[in-house]
């Protein structure tokens, strides 16, 4: 594990001089740069929140919330406070510790990812050399959470939820894995700022590894969508179904940590597809690298998946496992075939 | 460097469409996709072979390819090789497996075309898999590799012959090839064990001369040629053959005449300087191969079945291929299988067609199928002319270079059988053109009609090499390092003259004008005993009739003494062990649990023995 | 990270033998089959940690090696352990180990 | 001193963890407890430097094993698993058994001499190295397994058409 402490040339070494000595320990260094993303992530999801309704306004031809605030930019912080207000219920019956333990746990290893996404060269936290690992990892430790909370809340509806929602976690989590493979194969590195910075040299993997790196990014993006449980995926939480998924027992700030982690998860994944397949920091033909580079493409994906979701419909449960077992398991595997025979007869691992 | 990249492309584009097939569900069960994919990875094979024998052939001499990479890593030696070895001796037959594996393939979009899209995906993607093996196969640089993919070939025979699954005697003949074969190629597997033991590697050219002893080369090319027996359908192990017929008809034309069977003869082929010091062997295969061509000569005249025909005709001309082996003439062997690769594909892809105009396999269905389909009929007689040796056709060239080589080698015997087979190869044929083509009309031949454009064209590629392939004599004869040129001699005369001379009983025997000599029912007395004891296939019925009877008056006699001597001795510890068992089974509770502290109290034991005495 | 010297090794050994001792105590007292299985992950995890120790005590690749080769072997276990006793309780109706006792003697 | 300190508050972790994961009576309690104690051991890998394990150990073991040990509960009945325990009859006797064990192992631990060590990290591109060249074989036949174990749970658990 090599913690990045070169803090070298940018915006972060012309601030005022304290921060700078903070930022060479490596502890200092997470706990600044932790806060600015952490902070930064928050936000964007709080406001996509309203920007999501405003959009879905549009698309189905009304206004959306507009009343809160100019244009109804205050009703995040509107909504924020609402539930803040209400009781937290526990149903009897329930598994009382693990109920509360859910929601909190959910937030947690939502965070925990963002430790190693890199925004640029110098923001990020902690640079592991495992740091893909991490990520995925992490994001298969979410399924705990989901379980207990369907498990604990003693109902059958959430328990079906959380039955849907751990069988397509662990199938879409294979595809998933391979197709993440794809990078790590091509730039024989499992950091992710190693991996933004062949792309900075050789172009996006998008289109470089020519074939895997394009279904990689496909299979890749439509994997984590289904694991961010997001339409057309979000079988686990059908309304028409299920109520609401597993947080049907929830009430109060409790509930309100599951749609609002479910936003920091789907914001991470675009992040994360963005620094894997799409260039990270650098531009196009490694053009101008910058922050502004990751934020513009990572908040492009995310607008996609908003645009999914208002326009396609859900699968069906069996739809959904023919899609990944069928489809997806043998196309990912091709990829990395095909991203191993790229390196050895057309690239070459530096 | 290119050429490696041409022979990797050759060996491993049927390969890519294989895997693609086998694991995407959703293209195999689309048959126009799936062979679209076949018969373009077919066609790049083809066009790389092409290109690599033509570097190797008339005359030019490109150096071997040999790329090989280790498989097996034992330490710091490696224990096997996998990769593609080109030579003069592989480039052509390269070409042949590819040319007809694509004639077919293409052949079978046209046959196949009223199977359901789902099967004709599955069809096409076992094609691509022979494809692969095959030409393995062929490329193959060590005999363990060729093993390797002679096994694959064996399993897409046994997929091909079994493609019409629903119908049971589709399926008992897969099965049926499969254990005959799989018992042969037990022999190629031992061999390749004493050839390590022996040798220390799976190559077939190092032990040249040095470090095989004589016996040694024996017991390991008689296992070998046991192993050819099997896949190339000689004399007792035949049997698998005309049951295979049940596959569909292309398949015929491509696994079971033209390229998997003569697989035996090309490890003969491969395996020569092992099987060069092995002068028992060799004669052996002299006699078994000229019995083989004799015996199957005999017993395609009497069938029926337009395919068996051809069955047994493929098992009389592996047989002659096998002897001219056995004489030291590798040329010879080699020369016959290429040739008889390009007639007998034609062949049956004729009869394929004409079985698709009646829905028949019966020469009695087929009467009269001349009006209606001339081109088919055309193509039939040039093929059945090419096998019956007509001068200047494929077959002539070949067949007399076999015959030659028995005279100078001193055969006598199987000389004669070769040529009394020659003479009755060319009475069949002649039977089965004018029972075909100018019979009496059937019912089934009034609604027949032409085959279609797709079927038509492999078939005239493959006539055009029918009757042009002879030209290449010169060139195999150089591939051996000898100069030969094509001359008469008085054995080829006498051959020529007793294929004419069948040909002219059968035409007379056969001809329109004798209405009622239709089918068996022409023999005369004496005939019938041998129509008797061919056409019920011999074989079959020994192993079902006279072997089985003997096998089972013996084994009831062992029976007796097993069950009154043997078993009472078995009865008896049987019965001490029961009461001795009904003490110990107090120990089963049942209960997991007290199991595991057995296991927890022995791991208890066995640690403080270590500690304490430590 | 902290390097593995002979006393660093000497503790993770015992704890490894301490988790083996729990796993052990869980197999043999667990009426339940899906706890008896817990167990049993238990002692396999203490095996994968000394098989760790000594691998970073020695230098090498050979202990992680191993290590990766038995979790992938505890999966397995796992998969198979769980479709059993899906089929007991399934069968009969309950996942107690007593339930499986027909075959006593 | 801190890395000892670390690695001592870690290791109550993992021992506190499954002692619980032994000793409750609750079946979900107790594979969570599970959970946690395979959580701490990956930090354990972190600590003393097998990085890729303890990733492999979360992924796998965490996030594989415990999942599919929580489907398993879940096709079970609920009241059945919500009340386990160890019965009295048997703790005496298990106790004593895995006491027995732990003080063998500690007493073979403590007469060995552990001398020098210390060796050097492994980075992952050596162990992937490594599994592809010296290990190939018990890879290849790691993966038959898998793929047996995968058709062997399918085919005990696929429910048969009466």
């Amino acid at each position: 594990m090599t913690v990045a402490s070169n803090a070298s040339n940018s915006f972060i070494m012309s601030l005022p001089s304290p921060v700078p000595e903070i930022l060479t320990h490596p502890v200092g260094h997470g706990l600044v740069m932790g806060t600015i993303i952490l902070t930064f992530f928050m936000l964007i999801s709080a406001w996509s929140i309203w920007f999501e309704r405003r959009f879905a306004g549009r698309m189905q031809s009304r206004v959306g919330p507009n009343v809160v605030g100019p244009a109804g930019l205050l009703q995040p912080i509107a909504d924020a406070i609402k539930l803040l207000r209400k009781e937290n219920l526990v149903p009897s019956g329930a598994d009382k510790v693990l109920f509360w333990l859910s929601p909190p746990m959910t937030l947690f290893f939502t965070l925990a990812t963002l430790a190693v996404i890199p925004l640029s060269e110098d923001l990020l936290v902690a640079e592991l050399d495992i740091g893909l690992l991490w990520v995925l990892a992490f994001s298969g430790l979410l399924l705990f959470p989901t379980w207990i909370a369907g498990w604990a809340s003693n109902n059958k509806y959430t328990l079906f939820a959380s039955m849907r929602a751990v069988a397509q976690g662990i199938s879409y989590e294979i595809p998933l894995l391979f197709s993440a493979i794809v990078p790590v194969v091509v730039v024989g590195s499992l950091s992710i700022s190693d991996i933004v910075r062949y792309q900075g040299e050789h172009g996006w993997l998008l289109f470089w590894p020519l074939g895997p790196g394009a279904l990689g990014f496909l299979i890749f993006f439509v994997a984590s969508l289904a694991e961010a449980n997001r339409i057309p995926f979000d079988v686990p939480e059908a309304e028409s179904e299920l109520v609401a998924g597993v947080t049907v027992e929830y009430s109060g700030m409790m509930y309100g940590l599951f749609p609002m982690t479910e936003y920091v998860h789907t914001l991470i994944t675009s992040a994360l597809a963005s620094a894997l397949f799409l260039g990270g920091w650098y531009g196009p033909f490694g053009w101008a690298p910058g922050v502004h580079w990751m934020v513009g493409k990572t908040l492009f994906l995310f607008f996609v998946i908003f645009w999914a979701r208002w326009s396609l419909v859900r699968f069906r449960s069996d739809q959904l496992m023919r899609l990944c077992w069928v489809w997806l398991v043998p196309l990912s595997l091709l990829c990395v075939c095909g991203a191993a025979l790229w390196v050895v007869y057309v690239g070459g691992v530096a | 460097m290119t050429h490696d990249l041409l022979a990797l492309l050759a060996l491993l584009s049927p390969l890519v469409a294989a895997v693609v097939l086998f694991i995407i569900a959703p293209l195999r069960v689309r048959g126009a996709v799936s062979a679209a994919l076949t018969i373009g990875a077919t066609s790049v094979s083809l066009v790389a072979s092409v290109l690599l024998a033509a570097a190797r052939m008339f005359g030019a001499t490109a150096p071997n390819v040999d790329l090989q990479l280790a498989w097996l890593p034992g330490g710091a030696q490696t224990l096997a090789t996998v990769g593609v070895y080109v030579d003069p001796v592989a480039a052509p037959m390269m070409v042949v497996v590819a040319l007809v594996a694509l004639c077919v393939q293409v052949y079978s979009v046209g046959y196949l075309g009223h199977e359901p899209s789902r099967d004709r995906g599955r069809y096409f993607a076992y094609h691509a898999l022979f494809a692969f093996s095959m030409l393995g196969l062929v490329m193959a640089p060590n005999l363990l590799q060729l093993f390797v993919c002679w096994e694959l070939v064996g399993l897409a025979s046994y997929l091909l012959i079994g493609y019409y699954w629903t119908k049971p005697s589709a399926g008992q003949a897969a099965l049926k090839a499969f254990w005959v074969t799989k018992f042969a190629d037990m022999g190629l597997m031992l061999g390749l064990m004493v050839l390590y033991v022996k040798t220390g590697g799976f190559d077939w050219n190092v032990p040249v001369g040095q470090a095989l002893m004589t016996a040694d080369a024996e017991t390991i090319a008689g296992l070998f040629f046991l192993a050819v027996v099997g896949k190339s359908a000689q004399f007792p192990m035949h049997i698998w053959l005309p049951d295979a017929m049940e596959g569909p008809t292309p398949v015929s034309a491509l696994l079971h005449a033209a390229t998997m069977v003569a697989a035996g003869v090309y490890l003969i082929v491969r395996a020569y300087p092992i099987f060069m010091l092995a002068p028992t062997v060799l004669t052996v295969m002299v006699y078994l191969g000229a019995f083989t061509a004799l015996f199957a000569a005999v017993v395609a005249v009497f069938q029926d079945d337009i395919k068996k025909v051809l069955a047994f005709s493929t098992c009389s001309q592996l047989g002659y291929m096998v002897a001219a082996l056995g004489t030291g003439s590798m040329v010879s062997g080699y020369f016959h299988l290429t040739t008889h690769a390009f007639f007998k594909a034609l062949l049956f892809l004729t009869a394929g067609s004409l079985i698709h105009a009646v829905h028949s396999n019966s020469l009695h269905d087929m009467g009269g199928l001349w009006a209606k389909m001339k081109p088919t009929g055309i193509l039939l007689i040039i093929g059945s002319l090419a096998l019956a040796g007509f001068p200047m056709t494929a077959g002539f060239f070949s067949k007399d270079l076999i015959l030659e080589e028995l005279l100078h080698a001193g055969h006598y015997l199987p000389l004669g059988a070769a040529i009394l087979a020659a003479g009755l190869t060319a009475f069949y044929m002649t039977r089965v053109v004018m029972l075909s083509l100018f019979g009496a009309p059937s019912e089934a031949a009034e609604h027949a009609h032409e085959s279609p454009a797709v079927m038509l064209a492999p078939m005239v590629l493959l006539a055009v090499l029918a009757l042009a392939g002879g030209l290449l004599h010169g060139d195999f004869a150089r591939m051996a390092g000898v100069e030969a040129a094509f001359h008469v001699t008085p054995v080829g005369v006498v051959a020529t003259l007793v294929g004419f001379s069948g040909i002219g009983l059968g035409l007379w025997r056969f001809s329109p004008g004798r209405r009622t000599a239709i089918g068996t029912q022409w023999v005369s007395a004496p005939m019938r005993l041998l129509t008797w004891l061919t056409a019920s296939k011999p074989v079959d019925v020994f192993f079902a009739g006279f072997y089985r009877q003997a096998m089972l008056r013996a084994a009831a006699g062992i029976a007796w003494f097993d069950r009154y001597i043997i078993d009472a001795l078995i009865n008896l510890s049987g019965w001490a062990v029961l009461r001795g068992a009904e003490r110990f089974r107090e120990l089963q509770t049942g209960q997991p649990t007290d199991y595991v502290y057995a296991v927890v109290g022995g791991l208890i034991v066995l640690t403080a023995m270590g500690v304490f005495t430590a | 990270m902290i390097p593995v010297n002979g006393e660093v090794l000497q503790l993770l050994l015992i704890l490894g033998a301490g988790l083996f001792a729990l796993g052990l105590y869980g197999v043999l007292t667990r009426k339940n089959t899906i706890g008896l299985l817990i167990g049993l992950e238990l002692m396999a995890n203490a095996v994968n940690l000394n098989l760790v120790a000594f691998g970073r005590y020695h230098g090498g690749t050979d202990g992680q090696v191993f290590t990766l080769f038995t979790i992938a072997l505890t999966v397995a276990e796992v998969a198979v352990g769980l479709a059993l006793v899906i089929l007991l309780h399934r069968s009969r109706r309950s996942t107690d180990l007593d339930a499986a006792a027909d075959l006593h003697g | 001193m801190l890395g000892i300190v670390a690695l001592s508050l870690i290791a109550l972790c993992i021992f506190g963890a499954g002692l619980m994961a032994v000793r409750s009576g609750n079946l979900v309690h107790s594979v969570l407890w599970l959970a946690v104690a395979l959580a701490s051991t990956s930090a354990m890998y972190l600590v003393v430097g097998a990085t890729f394990l303890s990733a492999v150990q979360i992924i796998l073991y965490t996030g594989g094993v415990i999942t599919l040990m929580l489907f398993g509960v879940m096709l079970t009945d609920r009241n059945e698993t919500t009340k386990i325990g160890n019965p009295s009859g048997r703790r005496a006797l298990g106790a004593i058994t895995a006491l027995a064990m732990f003080g063998l192992i500690v007493a073979a631990v403590s007469q060995t001499d552990f001398l020098g060590g210390g060796g050097t990290l492994v980075d992952t591109q050596a162990l992937g190295r490594a599994l592809l060249t010296d290990h190939l074989l018990a890879f290849e036949a790691l993966s038959m397994l898998l793929l047996a174990a995968m058709l062997a749970a399918i085919v005990v658990a696929r429910r048969r058409d009466p």
